[in-house]
Order: C-alpha cells, then structure tokens, then sequence
C-alpha cells in the first residue's frame, strides 16, 4: 500500500496538511498563470460574446448547438469518475479509494462547476437563465417540467448539491486536524468550518451513517445525471442523437474519462505535492485495470450503435453515420477511436499500467479522445437532419476554441484554490488504512 | 469537573473506555483522530436516527417533486407537443431528482440534528486528539469519583491527564 | 444644526429608513391592484394592434405594370401587395414588386440635388434646386434660341403612360427629335416579329390561363419574361384551375430557368437552334395533316426544308421528340407557343419568333381562349409608350456623342453604361458629352457620369399612370399616386420636366402650363373621360376620378377585345427564313456559348441595390449576394472544375472571371451567367459585388429589329485555381431517397 | 370535488386540442408551385426579418421563415426540379414545445406552435428538435441601415440577440381578423378572411391558408386532395401543413 514504508499518525497530519499550511512562490505563480488564462481566455471572449450576441461563436442554422455544448457534456462526464466513484468504494468499503477519493470528488465538483458554466456560455440570453428554476420571477412563469432541459437544471442543480454536501461532510474531521494544526484568522475560520468537531465516538458514528447514506444517494443521482444529459439528445428524432444506448453510453463513457482525469489528477497530485507515499502503484493498478474495463464497455457501445444503425438501414440513420465515419469530421471520428479504443488496451501489459508517465500520457489521451466524441456527437449530427436541402456545416470559431482552452484553466485554478483549502487527501481515512500502533511493537 | 485522558494506544485507550464504562461512567467521550467501530461500541451506538431523516427526506422529495411539477403545469395550461397537461413519464424524473436532492438535504439535517454538530462552545478538547492520540473525557463526574476514574485512566496506560473546568 | 448628536443622527436615519421602506411597501403591496406580468402568455383581450391604410398605385420595378397596393401605418410604407382589383396583379405580387419598399426606403438613395466636380466619381457637391435647374435650363434654352436644340439628347428607361407624353412633348417643344429609351428588357425581336405575323407591334394577350399546351421557346414567363406576375397566375390555373384537366406545359432553352423546371418537359436545343425547332414542329403539323387551312400548300412549300430529320441533326434532339411534341401542340385543344430570353436574343431574334408565331398561326390558336389574344385599342393611345429603339438606337446616340453632337445629355431612369456591352463604348462616348444631367434616385453607373445629378422621387412618392404592356386582352389603365410624402429633398420626374420647361420659357410654359405631374394627369384624364371613358357613367369627373384614385386602376372588361389578327398567314409565311442564329467567336476558339440570364430577382440589374432581393436565394441555385458560371456536371468533370473554382470567361470581347457553379440542368458547352450583378457604383448593396456578363456580350445585333443579341457570344473557360466561395443557402439537392416531395415522388 | 376529479382526468390525457376553436391550416400544392420565392420576400417584409449581411449569410446564419428548398430529379437531359417551401409546420405533436424549459414554445388555442420571444433564454434545443429545421436563432441583434427602419411592421416585434424566432402563421393578421370578427358580433373568422403574407403573395396561388376546424373551409376540402401528404410523415409530428404532390405527367 505504501511505496515508502508505513508513516506514523502525525506524519500524516504533518504530510498532508504541510501542503496545505506552507506555500511557495511557485504556487502563486502557478496560480497567477492559470488564473490569466482563465481570464484571457474564457471571460474576456465571454464578455465579447454576451455584447455581441452567440453569433460570435461558430454554430449556425445548420447546427445551434456547437462546441460549448459538447464541452459542458464532457466536464459533466469528467465529474462522473469522483463522487460516483468514491461513492461506489466507499459502499464496497475498498481501502484503495481512501488516499484519492478527496481530489477525486474535487474534481467532480470543479468539473461540474465548468460544466455550469459552459451551460451559461451557451445560452442565448444567460441574463434570464433564472427562469428555468423553479423560483417566482417576473414571468410569473414557472418552467416546463416536460423538457428534457429541466431535467437536466434538476439533475444538475441537485448533483452540485449533493457533490458539495458529499465532500464537505467528507472532510469535516480534516478541517478539524487544520483548525488545530493553524492559528489566527485561519484557526477561527475552520472553527467554523469543522462545526466544532471533536472526534467523538458518537461524531464519527453519525457521520459514517449520514456519509453512506450520501453515498447511497449519489450514485443513482450520478448515474441519472449523465443519462438525462444524454437525453437531452436521445429525445429528440435527430438521426445520430435518437439512440436508446444513449444513457449507458454516455454514462460509460462518463465515468471513463472521469476515471482517466482521475489517473491525471493523481499524477499530478504525486508530482507537486509530494504524496508518494500515499498515492502508490495500487491505486494506478487498480485505475488502469477500471479504465481497461470501461474502454471495453465503450468500445462495445460503439459497436453497438453502428451496428444498430447500419442494421435499421433508414436513410436518415444512415447518412448520419457515413457523414460521420467519412464527412467533414471523420478523421476526428477515427482519432476518438484510436485513442480510446485502441491505446486503452496497452494497459494490459502491466508494464505500462505501473508506469506513472505511460499512465498519464495514456489517461490524457483517452480524455482528448473523449472532447472529441463528445464534440462529434454534437457537431456531426446536426448538420445531417431530415431535408438534405439543409445540410450544413458547422466548424468552431476562434471565441469557441478561446474559451474551451480558458475551461481547462478554470478548472486548474480552482483545484489549485481547493489545495490550499482543502487537504487535497483525507487524513483520518489515511490513518484508517494503516495499522494501528501498538505498544512493544 | 471534565477529566482527560490521553493515550498513545489505540487498544489502551479502548481498555480504559471499558473500564470506566463498566465503572458507571455513563458521561463519557471517545475522541480519535479516526473512526473507531469498537469505541462506538462501547458508547452502545448501533443504528443511527440518521436513516430515518434520509427516509423523510426522500419521501418528501418524491412527493413535493412531483406535486411541484403537476401544479405548475396545472397553473399554467400550456400544451406542448401534443402532450397530456399532466404528463406523467417526464414528470417522474422531476420527481426522481428531488427525492434525491431532498433526501441528501434531510441527511445533512439529519446529521447536525443527531450529532449536535455545529458546537461551536468550548469544550473539553486536545489538539492532539486530531493528530495522534486517543482520548477518553469523563464529564459530570462526582467529585469523590473524579479521583477513581483517574486512576482507571492511568492504570490503563494514559501518557497524559488533564482536568478541565466544565462550564456549566 | 450643529447641535444634531450622533446619535440623533442614526436615530432620524433609521426612523427615516423605516418610514420609506414602509412607504414603498404600502405602495407596492396595499394601494396597488395586483397585477401579474404574464408577457403574451395570454394576450390581453383589449389590444388593438392599430389601423393600417391601403393605397392603390402602380408597381414600377418591371415593365409589367402590375397593381400594387401599399400599407400605411402613421405616415410610412410598411408593406406592398398585389391590388387585386387589377387585371394585371389580381391581388398577387413577386418578389421584385413587394421589395419596392426598399427602393424607398433605400439608405443610398440620392437626397439632395448634386453637382459632380469630377465624372465618373462619387466627389459631387449639394447645390440648391434653383442653381441646379437655372443652370441647366439657361443652357438648354441657349442651344434652343441658337436653332441647335437638335444638341440635345434624352435617353430614357421605358417609359409608358403621361410621362412618356410629356417627356416627348418636352422634346418636341424644345425642336428636338432625339428622345429616346433604351431598356435591356424590352421586346424588341417580340414586338418585330409580331407586327410581321400578326399586323401590330402592340404586345398581344398571351392566354396562357385557359391553356391546354404550351410550348415555350426561352420565354420564362414565370420569372423575367413580359409580365411574371399575370402569367404565374395563369400557370396556377393552367396546372390546377381547372376541374379534371391539367395544362401541359414543355420549355425549349439551353439552361434550365423558373419556367423550365417547372415545365413537364425540358428539352435543351442546340443554342441559336430554337427557331429551327420551331419550325421542325410546323413542319411536322403542315405535313402531318393537322393543319387544314387553305393556305396549306403554301406553309407546305415554306416549311418544306425543315424535315425532322434536318431539324434534328441541327438542333440535337431527336426526331421522336420534335414529331411527339408536334402531334401533341397539333392534337391540343387549346395550344400556345410563346418565344422570348435567349430564343429572342440571337442574331436571328425575329426569324425565330416569327418561326414560334407560325406555329400559334398553324394551330389555329389566335383570338382563342388559350390563344395568342390581340389586345384593343387602349384608352390613351397616346400613352402606350414609345418603343425603345435596342441596340441600334444605343449605337446612333454613341455615334453622336463621339462626334460632338450632343451638348445636353438627360438621362432618366436607364442605365447603359451597365446595360451595354463593354464594346459599344458608351461610358467613353459620355465623355465627350459636354453637359450631362441625371434624373435618377441612385447613384448608378450612368449617374456617375452626370455633372448634375437631380434626385428623382421614387415610384411610391410620384403620381403617374400606366397602360399595361401586354395588357389582357381589354382596355387597363392604371393611375399611380404618391402614397407617403417624400423622404427627401427630391422631385417627381414630371414636376423637374415642367420646371426645366418653365426654365427654359419661350412657348414651353404656354403648351406645358402644369404646375405638376398630377395636375397634368388629371387634365389628361379629364380630357380623356369626357372623350370616352364618360360613356355610360353618370358621374362627374370628381366622383370618377376618386373611384379610380381608389380603386388604382380603370379598366373595360366588357369591352371587346382587339381586332381579330391577321387572318392570312402568308406575312409570316413569306418571313419564314433561315432561323440558325450566328455567334461571335469561332468554334475551335471559343467552344462554349455564353448564355447570361436575367434573373428574377435583379431582371437588368436594376434590383441589385435592394437587400431583399440580394439576400433572396436564387430560386434555380440559391445562391445570394454575387455572381457565378453555371457549368454542365460533365463539362465540369472534364476540365476539372469543381463548385467555386474561379473561372476566366473570355469572349471576342472581353472577359470576366467568376466562380465556377456545378448546374444539373444546363447543356455541355454552354455557361451560363446571371445577369445583374457586377456594379461598380449602385449604393452599399450592389457596389462591388460580383460580375456583370453583359460587359463580354458580343455587339451583335438581330438586323430587322436593331436588338442586341447577347445570347450570340461564344467565349472560352479557363479555370485560374483560385477559389471563391459561394454563399448559398442549398446543402444537398437530392432528395436521397427520403420521401420529401411527396410519397411514390421519390427518385433517388 | 368531482370536477376537480374530472379536470385531472381530463388533463392527463393528450388531445387537449379538439377543445379548440380554429385550428389553422395551409395547404400547398407543389403542382402550382413554381419556386419564384415571391413568398420569402412576403414574409420577410410582414415579419420584420432582418437583413443579415453576405458574411453572416456565409456562415449559414439567414433568417428566413419561409424558405424554398430546392431537389434535383434524374441526370441531363432527363432531370427535374422539385421545390419545396418550407416553413413552420405547426405541428400538432411538435418536437420543438416539450424541448423548451422555459414554455417560450407551446401549443395556442388555436392549434398555433407559438414562439414567445419575451420568454426565450435561448436554448436553442427547439431548433435541434425540429426535424424541418424552420427555426430561426438571432445570432446577433440585427440593425437596419437608416431609413430601412422605416419598413417595419408596427404589429411585429423586432427580435434582439439570443432569441429564437419561427414562422407564426402571421398571427398578427389572425388577430386582427378575429377582432373584426369579434367586432361584428361573429363567433369565428370568415374562410379567407385571414391570409398569411406568404399565402396572400403567393402568384400562383399554390397556397391556401384556413381553418380546418370548419368543414366548409376551401382548405378542408383541400386537404382531403388525394396528391395530399405531409412531409416527414414517420416522424409522426402531424404538421398543419398539407402539401400536395406534384403531377408527374
């Protein structure tokens, strides 16, 4: 379990909370860096975009749905590997998931927040996005419970909630270990933070009940999230998004390039924070041997759906497929299946899969793979509908492109923000997996 | 009169929980740094109440999810696609949903309700009680029992004991 | 004040605070009536969404004379619809009629009168009406009292109705003979061959309503061709009018128009053939015993040399079709066969008309429901028009502005420099004009020329009247009336004509004492009604004039038609020559035949400044705002040209590069190229924008009517390996099998 | 309470519809169509569609409510042209209504496929839904050059940034038509009585336009035109429109 032999309690304290506690100058660098990007990139074109009008973005008449789209589909995909996963271990109590679940869940969270914000960045007038909530507004309107979107404010409204609840409660017991390790402004704030946790036995029995219940919770919410956001398209009669396999397939394909972030996270985590010592080749076993299974489910979908459409044999499936294995857009289409179909299965030489840097250049690839399938659904079958007379083409603009990148540094900065706020793993569930001391030993 | 007591061990620690417990100490609080099941044992915690708000929760997430959705489309009559006006399929997502969203939420309250947290008073607490050690806290002893539960403490192998004034 | 405490202080801010919070809550929850602003999701009951005035007038932006009625809200146009009182419109209007609006509200129209400094540039400088009109009468009157009023030129669009009389009594007056009007568009060919066949060069009523088959050579009388609005109404009822029985309509033209798709059969001859087809079908009827007149033998004789056979090898369509097809025209109870577009435009133009009107003569169609109709004596002969001299009249007036003859240039409402063929050297010849005006409301090519330019008003801000032309078979005269106050500083026509002539004094004031066109108009009409139009009514001019000014329109229905035709066939017997029309550009050279189209949209160009109609997709290609070359798929195949390659189009003179448009339905070796585009100078919409074709034509010229033959040029195709886009609204033209057109309608 | 009972049961049933008064209407026969576009410029000038420009034109970003749609039959010198307006089809079962959260589409009573630009946050899922693709999203707040303002069309809104926007069956004129029909103390609109602009411009009369709610309405009888279809039949969104096919002699 750990690569660098056993570490006491207070190393565990010390370790994780000394990333917490002391910061240098190359954080802030880092964290200025990112936060420029995020600036330049995403709220700056943003801005233009809510002065001129959607149109600064590339999406037309033939496809009204575009990039930002595809992207929110792919954070809310990325968010699917955290909560979900550590709410599966957590219920099948594996000890692995202990050291990671924190970032994982952060992850969740962070991506889910991108996500939302990619909803905002697409809408035509995001200034009355508050009339699709359930909340009185000068409409006197309330929104219509019938659309496919609604489910998805609900779904999601509801999965931020309880993926904040989920790691907040998670982590009470650790801003109690800050509270006590810190002093001043910082002691009085994590006073508040930790509720005044003590660590009683009844304290911890409580929150083991209420965390498995959470747990209990989120999974069918993480797993209902993704299918209502394959829904969104699955329900309408568009040939390419009309599929029953939609909701596994985009859950699969969710929680595979969530667990893939996850392998990214955690080199990352390793590398910068120093957490060899509890983030070890176990966990990397296990997530390649999780990622192996999940592009093979993956994999089989895809199979599925073209074979599925090729065996429906209408006309309007079928162009849709040949736009998409051999229109505008196919050589994106084959570079998805390279990369997570194909690069996937090097995993099963146990070579690569204990090699932290394959690990990740392979976890990347999967997720680039995944941007790209996401963006495939969107952009190729839009363009390909019912009258060939408007068929269309859809290629991003420069703002969509812009502001993809500035999400991948949104992201960046509020994970480096939650580092600094939140120990990044959790110390009473580190202390869980260690043996426990005894005397004359 | 609050009594501390601290121990480097985790099995020394629990030795003397028993002890003091079986002694009649009935105000006793077991703080470690990690959830311990034999320590929650000792305190007779079995189910938590929790469950049930989780069950509240969800039951009134069902119900309020869909009742929110038929009254809004029975305030507001307004056909779409050819639709029923109480459309049933889509509205049990909504209600699926919410009996998530309220059952997590009822948790939560669930959660301060049952263990009394936020307590942000004052009370018998060591730092390292978040790091390393275990502590056993005898509260509301009688002042001819501080002097026996003392000495359960320190015969079970305590490295520290502390007296604190309880505020009352 | 001084002895205001702190604590006082906070004690009044908070009283104050209070006082105003509970304020505003009495105000906006106890006094106010509770109102839920529920936007549109139930409409209030009460909402009056205001009353719109109707006004009847003439649409200008053909020369079909279709009745308009405009929409009037608080003093602004807002919407131009067909009158469907009128004969012409009946209630119906095109794309080009209802985008009248913006010509009016057209952002580039001229405002002010203008002063050039330099020719040929947009540095022009505002001056007064009064310096603009005393400069230019006191020179016009010069050249008068100098006995050189012959000096003086005015070149006009078509013109029809009053205004066409008081321009010509204008020039009359002045002494001079040389008022003339050069359109594009016009008929010239038609109107020749028709005063051949049928004794009158008065466009007849072509019945296409009550139709069995029509067969037309070029015509798109559903998108350009004498009056689109009249003829799509009668193919509405030709198709499907008509209880159990279906019009059948075929269309002969080498690139496949409005009117050849919707045609059951499209038959591409070889271009300049047209005529020859024509009379391969009369052939067939005169031998085939299907024509019984006693000039049998004579038609027989003439037509003689156009055996199937020859006609076939000629034109390039079988044998089997031309005889199919004339069995069908000669077993057709009522069959038609009309000649126009490229038919009309070859060196050959009136040969191949009177070839089609031979047909019309042999099938015994004329003054027949479903015939060729001759329409009546109009109710102001007068103002029927002048016909425009074509080609011929361009090149005389060229002629004499390269010699020095012309002093004074009016032009109105025509635009040669664009409308003519690079070749004719007309913008080179106005520089030698030394005094050029224009009456215009745009800054168009030929304006730019000018040296003054006098801002005209619009149609919709003018009075007028119009003798539609082809009328409909009875006697129509439509009275157009300025339906919203000008915009501008800007003039009718009619009014800057009775100024100039005021101007100019002598006996100009005395025989032209209007003070404006309308009370010109009127005085026309009051003459006219107690001449004639007074039989059998029992009103007073007022009463009449009123209904008329309502109603947009007078006309007879009851009256009978005009004279029956010329019953002896032996005219156009006798004008049965050689219908092959003869290119510019030998073959080896120039392998293909350039066929520039008018478009519906653009028709000569003139439409080009509006953004509707540049924003409207081409109806055959969808394509908007630019030009294109339409090229076979197969000829596209063999040079290797693909949809947007820019081609070099060169003919004998000139050429013109354009980008390459892939058209299904056009014949190898012919490119076709919309006509329109290719401004250089027209307002913000058109300036810049694509190629003109006409520019390349050939100066060929169809001998007896003196019109230009632009569909007479050969020119060759290099792809240059640029690109261009070309902004269409089209994806896939096919229907890939998906049953869009209707179930069983399906082809692939 | 046995109404309220009734009122439930009524409303969880589709077919809300037959309730309603007037359910417009259009037929348009493709044999009298000629594709000459007469209709989009009507359209455009009734309805206050911006002029787009030629570079958002390029970019597929044109707002046209009534388009032509051209496909092309056979190869030279066999081939044919077959056009097809296209605009909103009214379906009964719309796509594009349940696709809405914020109800900016729904159903009106008088079996309109409304758009409520007031209500539009711009979603666009309306228009993905759509399988005729008629729905048209402002990219940009369009301006007119001054003085083309002046055209407007008072009974029309001019639509900002963000907004979807569609065919509406000219529902202005249905309003004015009803008010008159009001005013004359008549229960419905006289057949005829009310004409869209693509339909009153229409110079073929290929289009007809009515309520066929009434069986006496020219457009009932025409709908019953054995050459009628709907288009995307499968899909089974019953549009309100009825198009009859060309005759292919």
């Amino acid at each position: 379990m750990f690569d660098h032999g056993q570490p006491s309690y207070a190393e565990v304290n010390k370790d994780i909370l000394s990333t917490m506690l002391e910061t240098g100058p190359k954080y802030w660098m880092l964290l200025g860096m990112t936060m420029s990007v995020a600036g330049i990139c995403f709220f700056m074109p943003w801005i233009y975009q809510l002065f001129v009008g959607v149109g600064a973005a590339g999406m037309n008449h033939n496809a009204v749905w575009g990039s930002y789209l595809s992207n929110f589909i792919f954070w809310i995909g990325l968010s699917h590997s955290g909560t979900l996963l550590s709410a599966v271990l957590h219920i099948t109590n594996s000890p692995w998931r202990k050291s990671i679940y924190r970032s994982a869940e952060a992850m969740t969270l962070f991506s889910l927040m991108t996500a939302t914000l990619f909803v905002m960045v697409h809408l035509g007038r995001v200034w009355f996005v508050h009339w699709s909530f359930p909340i009185p507004n000068q409409m006197g309107l309330w929104p219509n419970f019938r659309s496919p979107l609604m489910f998805d404010v609900m779904a999601i409204t509801t999965y931020l909630t309880a993926s904040s609840i989920f790691i907040y409660m998670g982590s009470v017991p650790d801003f109690a270990a800050v509270r006590d390790a810190s002093t001043g402004l910082r002691r009085r704030l994590y006073t508040i933070f930790s509720f005044g946790w003590r660590g009683t036995a009844r304290e911890w029995h409580t929150l083991g009940w209420a965390y498995t219940f959470f747990a209990v919770f989120v999974i069918p919410l993480a797993v209902s999230v993704h299918s209502i956001v394959s829904w969104d398209f699955a329900l309408s009669a568009v040939p390419g998004f009309h599929h029953t396999i939609f909701a596994p397939y985009f859950v699969c394909g969710a929680i595979y390039s969530g667990t893939a972030g996850i392998v990214t996270v955690m080199y990352c985590l390793r590398k910068f924070l120093g957490f060899e010592r509890y983030i070890g080749q176990v966990h990397l076993d296990s997530l390649g041997k999780l990622l192996i299974t999940l592009s093979l489910i993956w994999s089989y979908i895809n199979i599925l759906e073209l074979f599925t459409t090729w065996f429906g044999g209408t006309s309007f499936e079928l162009e849709a497929l040949s736009f998409r294995l051999t229109g505008f857009y196919a050589p994106l289409y084959w570079e998805m299946l390279i990369f997570c179909a194909f690069v996937p299965l090097l995993m099963l030489f146990k070579k690569i899969r204990w090699s932290w840097n394959k690990m990740l250049l392979i976890s990347i690839l999967i997720n680039i793979g995944m941007l790209t399938e996401r963006f495939i659904i969107v952009a190729t079958s839009q363009p390909r509908k019912f009258l060939p007379d408007s068929f269309g083409y859809y290629v991003p603009s420069w703002i969509e492109i812009s502001i993809s990148v500035g999400s991948f540094a949104i992201f960046v900065t509020l994970f480096l923000i939650f580092i600094k706020w939140v120990p990044a793993i959790s110390i009473y569930e580190v202390k869980e997996t260690l043996k426990p001391l005894r005397r004359n030993v | 009169m609050a009594i501390l007591g601290s121990f480097a061990f985790e099995e020394d620690f629990l030795g003397a929980a028993r002890k003091l417990k079986s002694s009649g100490f009935d105000k006793l609080s077991l703080l470690s740094p990690l959830p311990l099941e034999e320590a929650q044992e000792i305190m007779g915690l079995e189910k938590s109440p929790v469950r049930h708000f989780s069950l509240a929760g969800a039951i009134f997430g069902a119900i309020a999810g869909f009742a929110m959705a038929v009254a809004t489309s029975l305030v507001f009559i307004l056909p779409t696609g050819g639709r029923a006006i109480i459309t049933v399929p889509p509205f049990l997502i909504i209600t699926y949903e919410m009996t998530i969203l309220f059952g997590v939420l009822f948790t939560l309250l669930g959660f301060h309700f049952v263990s009394g947290l936020p307590a942000w008073r004052d009370k018998p607490y060591l730092t390292s009680a978040g790091i390393d050690r275990f502590v056993v806290i005898v509260e509301g002893a009688a002042a001819d029992q501080v002097a026996r539960a003392e000495a359960i403490i320190r015969d079970a192998g305590a490295d520290e004991i502390r007296h604190v004034e309880e505020d009352q | 004040m001084s002895k205001i405490s702190r604590r006082d202080l906070l004690q009044y801010i908070g009283a104050g605070g209070i006082g105003v919070a509970g304020g505003v809550l009495y105000g906006e929850g106890v006094q106010r009536k509770v109102e839920l602003l529920i936007p549109q999701v139930i409409p209030p009951e009460d909402y009056s969404p205001g009353v719109a005035t109707w006004y009847n007038t003439v649409c200008n932006q053909c020369s079909a004379g279709c009745g308009i009625s405009v929409r009037i809200r608080e003093g602004k146009a807002k919407k131009i619809e067909g009158n469907p009182v009128h004969p012409v419109s009946r209630g119906r209007l095109c794309a080009r009629g209802q985008a009248g609006l913006n010509v009016l509200y057209n952002p580039d129209r001229i405002r002010t009168p203008l002063q050039s400094a330099d020719r040929g540039s947009e540095n022009t400088a505002e001056i007064s009406w009064d310096d603009a009109l005393t400069t230019i009468g006191s020179r016009i009157g010069r050249l008068k009292i100098e006995g050189n009023a012959g000096r003086i030129r005015l070149l006009t669009g078509r013109t029809r109705g009053h205004l066409d009389e008081l321009f010509a009594q204008f020039m009359n007056l002045l002494g001079s003979e040389h008022y003339q009007q050069y359109d594009f568009t016009y008929p010239s060919a038609l109107a020749a061959a028709n005063k051949t066949s049928f004794g009158t060069d008065v466009l007849p009523y072509y019945d296409i309503e009550n139709a069995d088959f029509l067969l037309s050579f070029g015509a798109d009388y559903l998108g350009t061709w004498l009056s689109p609005v009249h003829y799509s109404l009668a193919y509405g009822n030709l198709r499907q009018g008509r209880q159990g029985q279906r019009g059948k309509t075929v269309q002969i033209e080498p690139r496949m128009s409005l009117s050849g798709a919707a045609a059951d059969e499209w038959i591409a001859a070889r271009p300049g053939t047209e005529g020859l087809f024509a009379l391969g079908i009369a052939h067939v009827l005169v031998s085939s015993g299907s024509y019984t007149g006693n000039d049998r033998d004579e038609w027989s004789s003439a037509l003689q040399a156009y055996s199937p056979s020859m006609v076939s090898a000629e034109t390039e369509v079988s044998e089997d079709t031309i005889v199919r097809i004339a069995e069908e025209f000669g077993a057709s109870t009522a069959s038609l066969a009309i000649a126009g577009g490229a038919t009309a435009a070859g060196t050959n133009a009136v040969a191949s008309v009177v070839a089609v009107n031979a047909l019309n003569h042999l099938a015994g169609n004329l003054g027949k429901p479903g015939g060729v109709i001759l329409n009546s004596a109009q109710a102001f002969p007068a103002a029927a028009g002048s016909s425009p001299a074509g080609l011929q009249g361009a090149l005389d007036l060229v002629a004499a502005m390269q010699a020095g003859d012309v002093e004074v240039l009016l032009v109105h409402d025509t635009n040669p420099v664009f409308s003519l063929p690079h070749n004719v050297g007309f913008r080179q010849a106005m520089e030698n004009v030394p005094l050029i005006v224009a009456l215009s409301s745009f800054h168009d090519e030929t304006t730019a020329m000018a040296d003054f330019i006098l801002p005209t008003n619009t149609y919709l801000e003018s009075w007028g009247d119009d003798v539609p032309d082809p009328g409909v078979g009875f006697p129509v005269t439509s009275l157009s009336q300025p339906v919203v106050a000008p915009l501008y500083d800007t003039l009718p026509v009619g009014d800057i004509i009775l100024s100039l002539a005021r101007q100019i004094g002598g006996e100009l004031p005395i025989h032209m004492p209007w003070a404006s066109m309308e009370e010109f108009i009127k005085d026309r009409w009051r003459e006219e009604y107690d001449e004639r139009m007074s039989e059998g009514q029992d009103q007073n001019f007022e009463a009449f004039w009123q209904a008329v000014l309502e109603a947009g329109v007078w006309g007879q229905p009851g009256a009978a038609a005009g004279g029956q035709p010329e019953s002896s066939s032996s005219p156009t017997i006798a004008a049965i020559a050689d219908p092959v029309s003869k290119f510019a550009g030998d073959e080896t050279d120039y392998p293909f035949v350039l066929h520039p189209y008018l478009t519906a949209t653009f028709l000569d160009g003139r439409g080009a400044n509006l953004p509707w109609l540049q924003e409207l997709p081409d109806p055959m290609t969808s394509v908007v705002y630019g030009s294109w070359a339409e090229l076979n798929p197969v000829t596209a195949d063999e040079l290797g040209i693909e949809e947007g390659d820019v081609l070099e189009i060169e003919s004998p003179a000139g050429s013109i590069r354009v980008p390459a448009f892939i058209f299904p339905a056009i014949r190898p070796g012919v490119v076709a190229v919309p006509i329109g585009q290719g401004h250089t100078s027209y307002g913000r919409y058109a300036s810049d924008r694509g190629i003109n074709p006409i520019h390349i034509v050939a100066t060929l010229m169809d001998k007896q009517s003196g019109d230009l033959a632009w569909a007479a040029t050969r020119v060759k195709v290099t792809n240059t390996g640029e690109r261009l886009r070309i902004v269409k609204t089209d994806g896939v033209t096919r229907t890939l099998g998906r049953q869009i057109l209707g179930p069983g309608n399906d082809h692939g | 309470m046995s109404t309220f009972v009734e009122k439930l049961r009524q409303y969880s049933k589709p077919g809300y519809y037959d309730e309603f008064d007037y359910h417009w209407t259009m037929t348009i026969d493709l044999d009298r169509c000629t594709g000459c576009e007469a209709c989009v410029v009507a359209c455009q000038a009734e309805n206050n569609l911006p002029i787009v420009g030629e570079e958002r034109f390029a970019q597929s970003r044109e707002i046209k409510w009534i388009r032509i749609e051209r496909y092309w039959e056979g190869e030279y010198p066999n081939i044919k042209m077959g056009f097809i307006p296209m605009l909103c089809q009214h379906c009964d079962d719309a796509p594009c209504e349940t696709a809405c959260p914020v109800y900016a589409t729904y159903h009106n009573q008088d079996g309109l496929n409304t758009q409520i630009y007031n209500r539009c946050i711009g979603t666009r899922t309306c228009a993905v839904y759509c399988p005729y693709e008629v729905r048209y999203f402002n990219w940009f707040t369009y301006t007119w050059d001054e003085p083309l303002e002046q055209q407007l069309n008072p009974d029309v809104s001019v639509r900002e940034k963000g907004v979807m926007e569609k065919c509406t069956f000219c529902i202005q004129r249905i309003r004015i038509a009803k008010d008159n029909a009001k005013d004359d103390d008549r229960r419905r609109v006289r057949d005829g009585e009310v004409v869209p602009a693509c339909v009153q411009s229409c110079p073929t009369e290929a289009m007809l336009f009515g309520n066929s709610k009434d069986p006496e309405a020219k457009v009932s009888k025409m709908m019953k035109n054995t050459r009628g279809y709907t288009v995307l039949e499968e899909l089974n969104t019953t549009p309100s429109i009825v198009y009859l096919k060309k005759v292919h002699a």
